[in-house]
């Protein structure tokens, strides 16, 4: 028995090594370890303080660890009138949509968890529209009405964000000419995509916003009207896990928006070996783009559900469906064909 | 006592009304809602009525005061408003001044002046940086408006040894003189702060979404304000040039030349709007009467009874005008004080506003904050 | 008052009941990141805004203001309570999960300071156990700071 | 307009209505009426005057008298002068009309002084506790037989 599971793990050693560590779970954990903390720091500078200093020696590192731990060791409440088993699954069944997207992405030469046989776009995309539905549970599971409120909420802006943001991804899938995030990368080893398509980014930049529910389109967890939206109602670990699916969440959707325009893993060689160069490019431009998700964090105000929803359907529609039209035509101009 | 008070609960009193609509109870635990409860009636987006339950803070000061003896009211009476005790104080010793028959010396009356300037300016800074938290969890405004208070409060602490509630004001005068190198630092900081503030204007003011949120939003047009009886900037705001600085001057007002600000568009904005207006004004009065400044004594000596007889005194503090009718029997101790604060008046259209327009639920916490509403002075 | 029970009686964890490493692990965790709700009940309340503020800081011991009470551990009075307020700080508490604990601050929660007359103001003390008293009116920054990191002592120890 | 003038005006158009009427001071005023013409009177100082904006509104109680002495106090936005409006009623039975029909503004006094002094407003459309607790039983704190001695907290009291 021993003997099987070891020549097991000798035989898929790279593939088990890709779920548990990298691109896997470790460091989707780590990642969100770090966004939180480097969150509370950022944006603290931006507010003249200092954020977490005393935790941990230097720079409050443990901080995150801390408040883990002790969200772990709180009691658990379940609201009388809430739906328990539902309450439950969507607590463990957020984070895990998001991180499944997460296995699509090729974060160096060959180093992709599952390789879904050239239509990887499409199914990242099938996987992502499973969040509202469980997110929608998590609110009405709760019995509040601050939940429920957060939920619709919810539903009205996956909607209105998401149908903007897979169109634009079609601009780039027809420019490839490929539904495969690998191919895509590599086709843009000479030029970025976010050149020849600059209006399908901004589409798709909105949208990604919305997706993420960060500012300015954090209305489900409206804090300043509805406390924590979906989320008021759980607490200690299940707290956890809905700020953990909100910080994967934000990491899937950036790492397609880096594959998509950005490259991917392509940039000068500074490793010898292909994979760490790959890895290198892929977390640094990770890096650059969650500070600049967290600048806008700060600087601008939330938008009203009608506003966002306005601004999905009247503006980025008609701007993704424009975008598809002028890629054809260039694309037939450059290479006299589709 | 106490038993009564646990076998009851009135907290979750929410109960479906007609067809989908339903009560949200926003308070008094809510991240918007200070001391105070707000019962919104809503349908999930739209909001048809707003409900303001106060008294979360209620002290009973007019009552506590009628224990006391004139001076040892000042205790109580600031303590109504935090943010703007001298202000607050300056109606209940305006009135008292009043009803003793004593005037302050003019150097108290300057020193009276750039105190309270200094207190409107703490108030709206505060209400700028809620009103920008408030249109989104971003509390960056929020916080360097808390910075920014800081300087001030070392001035105060300074000038009269502690940072909030300083009992500075005394019927007769002020209780001391201005310290020295208070005025070069005070010069300094109004120096600084006259950069902050267009700071704020770019970052916050001409923000291209914070205008999208607040314009047009909650408007209240001058024939409503003045039959609500709005007070202070949320009045200026809708166009009514009413300050009781300019009307009624009092302390060192009448010598001091400054304009009123007023914006005739009366929504949120022009509230967000005049209050930073106001600001500059107030650095401007502060200047003026550090340089007026007249030499001479600080207080005069006080009468221990008052004639029987009554005194109404307006004062302009940072939320608006609130007055102060004092009756008094000829003892040591008032008969009866009535003070109007002006968050109570204002509280009036948070109410009235969703029944005249359509308010969004998103719309709500910018709604109120506009109003820059504190619940401690509407409870008492 | 004698009837008024206190409603946080005997606060056994789960902790209690683990080995010594862990507890003092958990203690430790549970000391750094300790999260008050955002309730205010009185006028102390600009006070503890400058608290929160850039030059205070308190967010450098990882106390962190939380809009719902699901996610709080601690409830903070701040300034004076009257009894309308406290039947829903009591409400409050009960909301809370465990471990929770009371902080109050102010001359006006601990014995209702500068208005010992008057018919609306309670005392928290009748009503629940409270872990720290924080005196002034209002306490300064510093002295509010102070009092928080006391609490923070008495975790770490775990009383 | 001078005040005086204003004042005479007042009396002339008044007539016999007024009980007493004074300006001890420019831009204040001083009205009495009695109490079952109030809502006339109201009606007629904001048509014909144009005393437009409320700013207060509350009572005084006299046990010695056996009366109950009500104001309202409103501004004139364009002459900026201020009307104390005055009456007073029965202490045993105090019974006035609302003026929340001519002044909106002075709902939430009227409402305050009905919870806190007992004064009864007819018509007033939303008359429920406002600032005392939802379970307050102890009487109106506001008349002077309430007396203050029994909440008053000890000296010395263990804390």
């Amino acid at each position: 028995m021993l003997n099987e599971i070891l020549s097991f793990i000798n035989e898929n050693f790279q593939t088990l090594f890709m779920i548990s560590v990298f691109p896997g779970l470790s460091f989707v954990l780590g990642f969100v370890i770090f966004a939180v903390w480097y969150q509370r720091k950022y944006l603290a500078r931006l507010m003249i303080r200092m954020g977490p200093v005393h935790c941990g020696r230097r720079l409050g590192w443990l901080q995150l660890i801390a408040d883990a731990l002790k969200l772990i060791t709180k009691e658990l409440i379940f609201p009388k009138a809430a739906n328990k088993p539902l309450f439950i699954f969507a607590s463990i069944m957020l984070p895990v949509i998001p991180a499944a997207m997460i296995a699509l992405i090729p974060f160096a030469p060959g180093l992709v968890i599952y390789n879904a046989s050239g239509v990887s776009l499409l199914i990242f995309f099938a996987i992502s529209t499973l969040f509202p539905v469980v997110s929608v549970i998590r609110g009405w599971a709760a019995n509040n009405k601050f939940t429920i409120i957060g939920a619709f909420r919810n539903i009205y802006l996956d909607i209105a964000g998401e149908i903007p943001v897979f169109l634009a991804s079609i601009g780039v899938m027809i420019w490839a000419g490929t539904y495969d995030l690998n191919e895509i990368v590599i086709q843009q080893s000479g030029m970025w995509f976010v050149i020849p398509q600059f209006l399908g980014f901004i589409v798709f930049f909105i949208g990604f916003l919305a997706m993420i529910e960060k500012v300015p389109f954090d209305i489900p967890t409206a804090e300043t009207e509805l406390i924590y939206g979906p989320n008021t109602e759980y607490t200690g670990a299940m707290f956890l896990n809905m700020m953990e699916a909100d910080y994967v969440n934000v990491l899937a959707w950036t790492l397609l928006m880096i594959t998509l325009y950005f490259g991917g893993y392509n940039g000068p060689r500074i490793f010898p070996d292909p994979i760490i160069n790959g890895i290198f490019w892929m977390i640094t431009k990770l890096l650059i783009a969650i500070t600049i998700i967290f600048t806008i964090m700060i600087s601008y105000a939330r938008l009203r559900i009608d506003q966002a929803v306005r601004m999905g359907w009247n503006y980025l529609l008609p701007l993704s469906i424009l975008n598809i039209l002028l890629t054809l035509i260039l694309k037939y101009i450059m290479f006299g064909g589709v | 006592m106490s038993a009564r008070i646990r076998g009851y609960s009135p907290f979750t009193e929410i109960e479906e009304v007609g067809d989908g609509l339903f009560r949200l109870n926003m308070g008094p635990q809510h991240p918007i809602s200070g001391q105070g409860r707000f019962i919104v009636l809503t349908d999930g987006e739209r909001v048809f009525d707003i409900e303001m339950d106060i008294g979360y803070s209620h002290r009973g000061i007019e009552k506590i005061l009628e224990y006391k003896t004139f001076v040892q009211g000042i205790v109580p009476v600031e303590r109504m408003v935090m943010l703007d005790t001298s202000n607050i104080l300056m109606g209940y010793v305006g009135a008292v001044e009043k009803v003793l028959g004593i005037e302050p010396p003019p150097r108290a009356n300057y020193i009276r002046t750039i105190v309270m300037e200094i207190n409107r300016i703490l108030s709206h800074l505060y209400a700028l940086g809620l009103l920008s938290e408030s249109a989104a969890w971003n509390p960056a405004v929020f916080l360097w408006t808390t910075a920014d208070r800081e300087p001030f409060l070392d001035l105060l602490e300074m000038l009269t040894g502690a940072r909030w509630s300083y009992s500075f004001f005394v019927p007769g005068g002020v209780r001391a003189d201005i310290p020295r190198g208070f005025v070069e630092r005070l010069r300094k900081t109004l120096d600084w702060f006259e950069k902050r503030i267009e700071v704020y204007e770019e970052a916050w003011i001409y923000n291209e979404l914070f205008r999208m949120r607040t314009e047009g939003m909650g408007v209240v047009s001058r024939q409503q304000a003045i039959e609500w009886g709005l007070a202070g900037p949320n009045l200026r705001a809708s166009g009514v040039p009413y300050d009781t600085r300019k009307n009624e001057p009092y302390a060192a007002y009448g010598e001091l030349d400054f304009k009123i600000v007023t914006h005739n568009a009366g929504d949120s904005y022009a509230r967000g709007w005049a209050r930073v207006e106001e600001m500059k004004v107030s650095v401007d009065i502060i200047r003026q009467a550090l340089d007026n400044m007249p030499e001479g004594p600080v207080k005069t000596r006080m009468p221990p009874r008052p004639k029987p007889g009554e005194a109404f005194f307006r004062v302009e503090t940072g939320r608006g005008e609130m007055n102060v009718y004092i009756v008094s029997d000829g003892k040591e101790k008032p008969y009866r004080v009535k003070i109007s604060p002006a968050s109570f008046r204002n509280f009036f259209a948070i109410e009235m506003l969703p029944k005249t327009q359509e308010i969004l639920l998103a719309d709500v916490p910018v709604l109120i904050y506009s109003f820059d509403p504190w619940f401690l002075d509407a409870d008492r | 008052m004698s009837e008024t029970s206190s409603v946080n009686e005997g606060r056994p964890g789960l902790v209690d009941k683990l080995p010594k490493p862990i507890k003092k692990l958990f203690n430790w965790s549970r000391s750094y990141s300790i999260w008050p709700i955002h309730f205010v009940t009185g006028c102390c309340s600009p006070e503890y805004m400058q608290l929160f503020g850039p030059r205070y800081d308190l967010e450098r011991w990882g106390v962190l203001p939380m809009g719902s009470t699901r996610q709080s551990d601690t409830l903070i009075f701040v300034g004076n309570v009257s009894r309308k307020m406290m039947l829903r700080a009591l409400r409050l508490y009960e909301q809370m999960p465990e471990p929770k604990y009371v902080v109050v601050v102010g001359a006006c929660a601990t014995s209702k300071g500068p208005f010992p007359e008057s018919y609306s103001l309670v005392r928290v003390k009748d009503y629940m156990d409270v872990d720290v008293y924080i005196a002034g009116c209002p306490p300064k920054p510093e002295a509010q700071a102070y009092g928080i990191l006391k609490l923070r002592k008495k975790i770490l120890e775990g009383e | 307009m001078l005040s005086e003038d204003i004042v005479s005006q007042i009396k002339e158009v008044l007539g016999e209505a007024v009980l007493e009427l004074k300006s001890p001071e420019d831009k204040r005023i001083f009205l009495k009426v009695p109490s079952e013409r109030v809502l006339e009177i109201a009606n007629r100082l904001k048509d014909e005057f144009g005393f437009d904006m409320p700013i207060s509104a509350g009572g005084t109680d006299y046990p010695k008298k056996n009366v109950i002495e009500l104001f309202w106090i409103i501004w004139h936005s364009e002459m900026n002068k201020v009307l104390i409006l005055k009456c007073e009623v029965d202490r045993e039975n105090p019974e006035v009309d609302s003026l929340t029909k001519v002044w909106p503004g002075v709902q939430k006094f009227e409402r305050e002084t009905w919870e806190l002094l007992g004064v009864n407003y007819k018509g007033h459309p939303r008359l429920k506790p406002l600032l005392l607790p939802e379970d307050w039983t102890e009487g109106y704190p506001l008349r002077k037989d309430f007396d203050l001695k029994p909440y008053r907290s000890k000296w010395g009291e263990k804390y």
